[in-house]
């Protein structure tokens, strides 16, 4: 098995560098959400074809793990599925000066309700507090009439539900949740990372776990980075009076609908997402992934990285290229341009 | 020949006096670092049962987010024990006394391969091979033994139970318990084994009259290795089991252990938060229970110390 | 010096000693042996009954096991028992279920070993799987191996690296250590206080959380390096994701498995063999280097392999402490490390392309069949060692 | 109660070595033979092959016939452990179980046959089995102490004890009175006296006055030199052997002033 | 060479147990001095606190003053190591290093203290030492062989070789002729008589021929009974032990027809 290498790099690379290749060297570390981890993948690799001299690390350690390293000073960006709390960001003046650190979002995902049953081949409809009470194992049969009401010329079959959910803390649960909390009224459970305990249900790890275990097991829905699902069917929510299915352009509509947060860095752009908006078009259970950087660097070079990686991110090129690699959803230009000021303001500490 | 007893080599003391103050320096370096362990835990899991908002102490609330999962572990790892010991004996004697001789190191050799597998992998198997084949013995159990607290909720349908992952820990702990017995088997004196045969004991008898009692502490403290493993063992529990709220039942989903809490939660723990402190806390409930298994242990052996086989 | 007969020391060992007729115990010595066909008959029936009854309830493998060992076991203990003596039929039992305990535990090493290999192999034989590392390597690369048939890209040279320094550091670390604590404690400390606690501390170490072991050490090397750099002003951007801060960790996981079955082993080490080098004015610690560390080798080094393999498959202890690249890292004190589990784990739980996965699984299960091999290797060593410094062959 | 004891052509090996060859001898029932002969001759081996303890070792192997009342151990149907429990054997090397306590160590041999013992019945089997051993006096106050807190002699009689204790057909001794003061030495062949009433008994000694005072019947072995097998050079009545030994070597050996 | 010993209201404890009691013995340099006693009554226990070996068992200590040419050993300042190069012992059970081949067993004593000999220094060691204990002749084919595969009595004349390899000024040996033969019996009496030129020797024994022949003091210890400490009853030149003891017990043990 020995023999020659066989990375793609060792093979010459000079194909992706169609860009301005950059000036900034050195290498750039960052840690957090392991769901970023496959475009991370394809943003590191293109990143060495814009700027050859620099290299980015990338340790998935989890979101909280990634901000927990960032503010300790141990990643230069983290990269996280939910935003910092006003603490967090106080606590980041120590080491990102008196402007602390900011968000820019790097990708946005529609987080799709996937489900496989035997005899349900299309896309299903349903409203959130269906939705919930599925979830909330109260509706325990695909038969169940609630389900019927949404899908009235469809054939259900009386498979019983199996909820798969994350067995981790997870991001992705944290929206989806937070989605079943504001945009039902079945749902009265705390809107945390956690699946909560009281639900007994079945469970795995990590997108690909809940996405195996839902392909695997008849009657199962999960909800999950839509990017991921594979060939799962999956959930069109309604939204006042349609049903919407996931896609990049809901998904961004539905952020582009929210506010921004308030108090931190005049330049964060992190999002209080409206899970109850009404917006023809808008799909609302997404998933803003950040990147968070500091405004204040220590160092030129690793302000420059930071720059340059983060622009090479939100590029169209870079959006592209990880859509292609990982099948994340583009941002919006507007989310683009807002971004690409919020990186320009950063600095090198005197 | 020195003259005199007072005016011995210098270079000899020395060399005594270096080698214990190495061995004691060693076993410093190490209760400081588990002093330092345990400091590094108590200091950051104060916010778990200490906290200002919600007026000061919060034992109560911490307490019945720890006891689920400390009897998820207990079960977890009792239920690894209790099929990987006996089996693990059984193999050690079996490499030591029962295989023959020529074959009995390469044996060895083999189920020292089991603790070769990595615990992903032990994970990746649990899930994807034993687990799906254990559903029809889960609904076997069910609707034969349902009237068993153990065997009486749903069966899982995925066979990510906490039984599921008590074999996968039981098999993951016994070349473990494996290798220690064996070694120390290995060691009995022949003089005792043949005092025993010469009374005309039979194999078995031998074995319980000259090997067992030898090996009595040896065997525990491999028994305890496991059962260390078992408590600790992170990544194969969190693959394997599909966790969720505290249930008497086996066979159904729900149930977590501690460390399989602390890896699925701390990647997405915020900083500083109450929850990150609450992970902590929990691993420092998880060194409290071994300490007092480990102790009862000590215990148990303690007691037969002057009956020691070395003599 | 007489010896009365006591009322049951008449009657010999075999016989019930209710019974006081002075009957002659045993008119022949091969009566207490059956005839060996008798256990292929045994086994072959049970094979049988056990298909039978296994066909009874929808034939499978895993019961046909189950009710031929039980009928076998049970058989032939009623078999001796009847026909022999209870001694011996008890003999029979433990004899049955100690064979059937190895065979339990080959079981499942097969069945791992299997799941490992059937892909592993596959990937291994890819080109290159060994000599490279993961640059370049991204979703697009695999999605063109899984659609279109390109071979899977993409090694582990970079993690069998970082994994064997980060092992071996730690290694390093703990054997020294682990191997003296546990002299200490056999040879020298007398139950003292200092002993006491370390015992303690040892047994509470067994059963820490890896996770754990990573943050102490994580947190530990920061503490280190600020405090090292806030007095000498070097290392100002000194950060404590590294190789060696990893193998901290493990040190912390390796160091109580070491001194435990160390422990133990030295302990059954003969007294008389210490007296005997004593008296002949040999000092403690030769002692303990030449006569009973050469004694106790093959088990000390049962115990070192034993550490080495339960440490060189963890995951999130390398992963928060030595971080995650895709290059290759030669330098423990600089820079991110890979290590085989960690990469294998990442493989598996988020695939380099999340739709098309079995490049990525292909991938990890080769890695996981090197790692296995590299522990096999390691293993080899220790026991060649042991060999080298064995006792010869023990008489009596 | 006793069995006779006759070898044939019997040859001994550890592994390729040959330890002791080509013995022939009938030991009687109900008397004493007495092995003698010098250091590494065999006698240790040869005794051990007479209860198959021999091929505990690895690699050693016995050849030829020893009958046991006509039934040869070495048949292979014979179970080993039958015939160990036939044939009793106190070791040259004292080898009480550290593991146990004294009473312990005398009752292991008993408890084997699962009998169970009563309180009193147990009590009565380790005070005569330790009084014939001429070591009650000694350890009565200490029964529950480990059998390795002994001194030397008093290990030996403890595995004398033991051996007795559960009553076997033959009786090998190694040297039982080596590590034994002249007291426990008369006891012991005291004892010897007593058992060979019932049993057959062997012993191993080098006390050739030992020798001439407990046994009927002699053996002595010699061996050739260095890396020879050890053989039987002469069988016979005690009496013959030490007054009017066939061999010159048995003159030579038993005509030594030592012992 | 040699050195005397003289021990001073010696007490020697297992933990609380008095195992032997108030000795007050001068032992001579270059002579021979035999312990004679009863089995249990204390002999090893004595003989090794004589080289300090009896602290090395947990919960075993002495109290008292034994003087070593006039130098307390158990002075707090005397190094233990030094004690035991300068008195040598064999023991009363042989123990050969199983982990080491003959050769090495013999060399022990330099090898493990990290002497480093010339091929040809070490080989007149072994050949002198194993001769000295009659056992070259029996072993010189196979030095590389492991220590354990001897007979009895070759095992405890590799622990006698190895013992006086090194030299000591102060030989104590712990029965060394009990598992001997008679030819080998005679070269270990000899080798103490020519040890006896040089240095100190003392011997347990329960032979008393053997004490009578080669000692030239000897000492009687005895114990009351059960649980009672050993004492020293009385010492004496050898020849007015044996034939006029002062003691009624001396004379009651010597007079025994055994040994
Ligand atoms: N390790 C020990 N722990 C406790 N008591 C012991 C220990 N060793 C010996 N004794 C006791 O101390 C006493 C003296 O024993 P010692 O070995 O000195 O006797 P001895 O005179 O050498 O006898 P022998 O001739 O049988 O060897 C005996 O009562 C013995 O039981
Ligand atoms: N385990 C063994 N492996 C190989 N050779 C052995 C073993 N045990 C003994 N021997 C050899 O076999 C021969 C006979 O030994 P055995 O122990 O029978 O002698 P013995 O007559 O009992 O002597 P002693 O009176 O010294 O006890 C000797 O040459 C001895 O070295
Ligand atoms: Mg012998
Ligand atoms: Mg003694
Ligand atoms: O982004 P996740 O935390 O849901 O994997």
């Amino acid at each position: 098995a020995c023999g020659e290498s066989n990375t793609p790099a060792a093979e010459g690379n000079a194909d992706g560098g169609d860009s301005a290749s950059s000036e900034v060297a050195g290498t750039l570390v960052g840690g957090g959400a392991s769901s970023q981890e496959a475009a991370m993948t394809a943003w590191t690799d293109g990143f060495t074809s814009v700027a050859p001299d620099a290299q980015v690390n990338y340790a998935s350690v989890g979101s909280g793990g990634g901000r927990d390293g960032f503010l300790g000073g141990e990643y230069d960006f983290a990269g996280s599925d939910a935003a910092m709390s006003d603490d967090e960001w106080e606590s980041s003046k120590e080491i990102c000066g008196t402007e602390g650190a900011f968000h820019v979002p790097s990708y946005i995902s529609p987080v799709a309700v996937a489900f496989n049953v035997e005899g349900i081949d299309e896309t299903l409809n349903l409203d959130a507090d269906t939705i919930a009470s599925i979830f909330a194992g109260e509706i325990t049969s695909w038969d169940d009439e609630a389900i019927a009401e949404h899908n009235e010329d469809m054939e259900l079959p009386s498979t019983p539900i199996s909820v798969v959910h994350r067995a981790d803390d997870s991001g992705t649960t944290e929206n989806f949740v937070d989605y079943l909390a504001t945009a039902s009224d079945v749902w009265d459970y705390e809107v945390s990372g956690e699946w909560p305990g009281e639900i007994a249900a079945e469970s795995a790890q990590q997108t690909s776990g809940v996405v195996g275990l839902t392909s695997e097991t008849d009657g199962a829905i999960t909800y999950a980075d839509a990017s991921q699902i594979g060939d799962l069917n999956t959930v069109a929510v309604q939204v006042g009076e349609e049903y919407v299915e996931y896609s990049p352009e809901a998904a961004s509509q539905a952020v582009a609908s929210s506010s921004a947060v308030e108090g931190q860095a005049s330049n964060n752009m992190a999002f209080e997402l409206d899970r109850r908006t009404e917006e023809s078009g808008a799909y609302p259970i997404v998933l803003v992934s950040y990147h968070i950087f500091c405004n204040e660097y220590p160092e030129q070079e690793t302000a420059d990285l930071a720059v340059a990686f983060g622009e090479y991110v939100l590029s169209e090129d870079g959006q592209a290229t990880a859509e292609a690699a990982a099948g994340n959803a583009p941002i919006s230009d507007e989310l683009r341009d807002g971004a690409m000021e919020s990186l320009s303001a950063i600095t090198v500490a005197e | 020949m020195s003259s005199s007893l007072t005016q011995s080599d210098k270079r000899g003391v020395a060399g005594d006096r270096v080698f214990s103050a190495l061995t004691v320096s060693a076993g410093v370096i190490i209760l400081l670092t588990l002093i330092f362990v345990v400091l590094f835990l108590a200091a950051n899991s104060r916010d778990a049962v200490y906290q200002e908002e919600q007026g000061g102490w919060i034992v109560g609330a911490f307490f019945d987010y720890a006891y689920p999962l400390v009897i998820g572990t207990l079960i977890a790892s009792l239920i690894a024990l209790v099929l990987a010991a006996p089996v693990a004996v059984g193999v050690a004697l079996y490499i030591s006394h029962f295989a023959p001789p020529r074959w009995s190191k390469s044996i060895g050799y083999v189920i020292d391969l089991l603790a070769a597998i990595p615990s992903v992998v032990y994970g990746a198997w649990g899930m994807s091979f034993l687990g799906p084949e254990l559903i029809p013995v889960y609904n076997w159990l069910h609707e034969n033994l349902g009237f068993i607290p153990f065997f009486a909720g749903d069966p899982s349908q995925t066979g990510r139970t906490i039984f599921t992952a008590g074999i996968v820990l039981g098999v993951m702990i016994l070349p473990i318990i494996t290798s220690v017995c064996r070694e120390i088997f290995i060691q009995t004196p022949k003089l005792h084994e043949e005092a025993a045969l010469a009374l005309g004991a039979t194999r078995w008898e031998m074995i319980k009259m000259s090997v067992f009692p030898f090996a009595r502490a040896g065997i525990i403290s491999g028994i305890m290795l496991g059962l260390g493993r078992a408590l600790g063992e992170t990544m194969a529990v969190a693959l394997v089991l599909s966790p969720g709220m505290l249930t008497a039942s086996l066979i159904s989903n729900g149930n977590s252990t501690i460390p399989a809490e602390i890896a699925l939660g701390f990647p997405e723990a915020p900083p500083g938060s109450e929850r990150q402190a609450q992970l902590i806390a929990i691993g420092l409930v998880l060194f409290v229970i071994t300490l007092l298994v480990n102790m009862t242990a000590r215990w148990i052996v303690s007691r037969h110390k002057e009956f020691s086989g070395a003599n | 010096m007489t010896q009365t007969p006591t009322p049951t020391s008449v009657q010999g060992p075999a016989g019930p000693p209710q019974l006081s007729e002075p009957t002659p115990r045993r008119s022949s010595l091969t009566q207490n042996v059956l005839p060996s066909w008798l256990w292929m008959a045994l086994l072959a029936a049970a094979v049988v009954l056990g298909a039978a009854l296994s066909a009874l309830l929808g034939f499978n493998l895993a019961t046909w096991f189950i009710f031929t060992a039980v009928i076998y076991v049970a058989s032939s203990y009623i078999v001796t028992r009847t026909r022999v003596n209870r001694r011996r039929a008890t003999d029979a039992l433990w004899t049955n279920l100690i064979y059937l305990a190895f065979t339990l535990a080959i079981l499942p090493l097969i069945s791992v070993i299997w799941s490992v290999a059937s892909v592993g192999i596959q990937g291994l034989m890819e080109p290159g799987f060994l000599s490279s590392d993961m640059q370049g390597v991204t979703g697009l690369v695999d999605e063109g191996s899984q659609t279109e048939g390109e071979p899977v890209l993409g090694g582990i040279r970079h993690a069998m690296i970082g994994s064997l320094l980060i092992t071996l550091a730690a290694t390093f670390i703990s054997v020294p250590i682990g191997l003296m604590t546990s002299i200490y404690l056999v040879e020298y400390s007398r139950g003292g206080p200092l002993s006491r606690a370390i015992t303690f501390f040892v047994d509470v170490m067994t059963g820490i959380p890896s996770i754990v072991a990573g943050l102490f050490a994580g947190a530990a090397m920061a503490w280190f390096l600020s405090v090292f750099s806030g007095l000498t002003g070097l290392l100002s951007t000194q950060r404590s994701t590294l190789g060696v801060t990893a193998a901290i960790a493990l040190s912390v996981l390796m160091v109580p498995v070491v001194v435990r079955t160390t422990e133990e082993i030295l302990r059954v080490v003969p007294n008389e063999l210490r007296e005997a080098s004593y008296a002949l004015g040999v000092r403690k610690w030769r002692t303990i280097l030449k006569v009973v560390l050469p004694t106790a080798i093959s088990g000390i080094a049962s115990g070192v392999t034993l550490a080495i393999a339960r440490v060189i498959g963890e995951t999130a202890p390398i992963l928060v402490t030595a971080g995650f690249v895709v290059n290759t890292n030669w330098n423990l004190f600089q820079g991110w490390m890979t290590a085989l589990p960690v990469y294998i784990f990442r493989q598996f739980q988020n695939p380099t392309s999340p739709n098309f996965s079995d490049p990525s699984e292909q991938r990890a299960w080769a890695a996981a069949l090197v790692l296995i091999l590299i522990v096999m290797g390691l293993n080899l060593f220790a026991r060649l060692i042991a060999t080298l410094f064995a006792p010869k062959q023990a008489g009596r | 109660m006793s069995k006779r004891v006759d070898a044939v052509d019997l040859n001994v090996y550890y592994g390729d070595f040959l330890a002791v060859e080509g013995i022939n001898i009938s030991i009687d029932a109900r008397a004493v033979t007495a092995f003698i002969g010098p250091s590494g001759c065999g006698k240790t081996t040869f005794l051990r092959s007479l209860n198959r303890m021999h091929e505990v070792l690895p690699g050693a192997r016995v050849k030829g016939e020893l009958l046991l009342d006509g039934e040869n151990i070495y048949d292979p149907g014979v179970d080993p452990v039958t015939v160990r429990t036939q044939v009793g054997m106190v070791f040259q090397r004292p080898n009480p179980f550290p593991t146990m306590s004294l009473r312990e160590n005398v009752l292991a041999g008993y408890k084997l046959n699962g009998a169970r013992l009563s309180k009193s019945e147990s009590d009565d089997i380790v005070e005569s089995a330790l009084s014939s051993a001429n070591l009650w006096a000694e350890v009565k106050d200490r029964l529950d102490k480990p059998g390795s807190g002994l001194s030397g002699g008093q290990q030996q009689r403890l595995c004398i004890a033991r051996t007795i204790a559960v009553k076997p057909d033959v009786i090998l001794m190694d040297e039982p009175c080596s590590a034994l003061d002249p007291i426990s030495t008369l006891a012991i062949e005291d004892l010897i006296g007593e058992l060979q009433q019932d049993y057959t008994v062997i012993i191993v000694t080098h006390n050739m006055q030992q020798a001439a005072r407990v046994s009927q019947k002699t053996a002595f072995f010699n061996i050739a030199g260095t890396g020879k097998p050890g053989k039987l050079i002469e069988y016979n009545d005690t009496s013959a052997i030490f007054n009017t030994p066939n061999e010159k070597s048995t003159e030579d050996y038993v005509s030594g002033r030592f012992g």
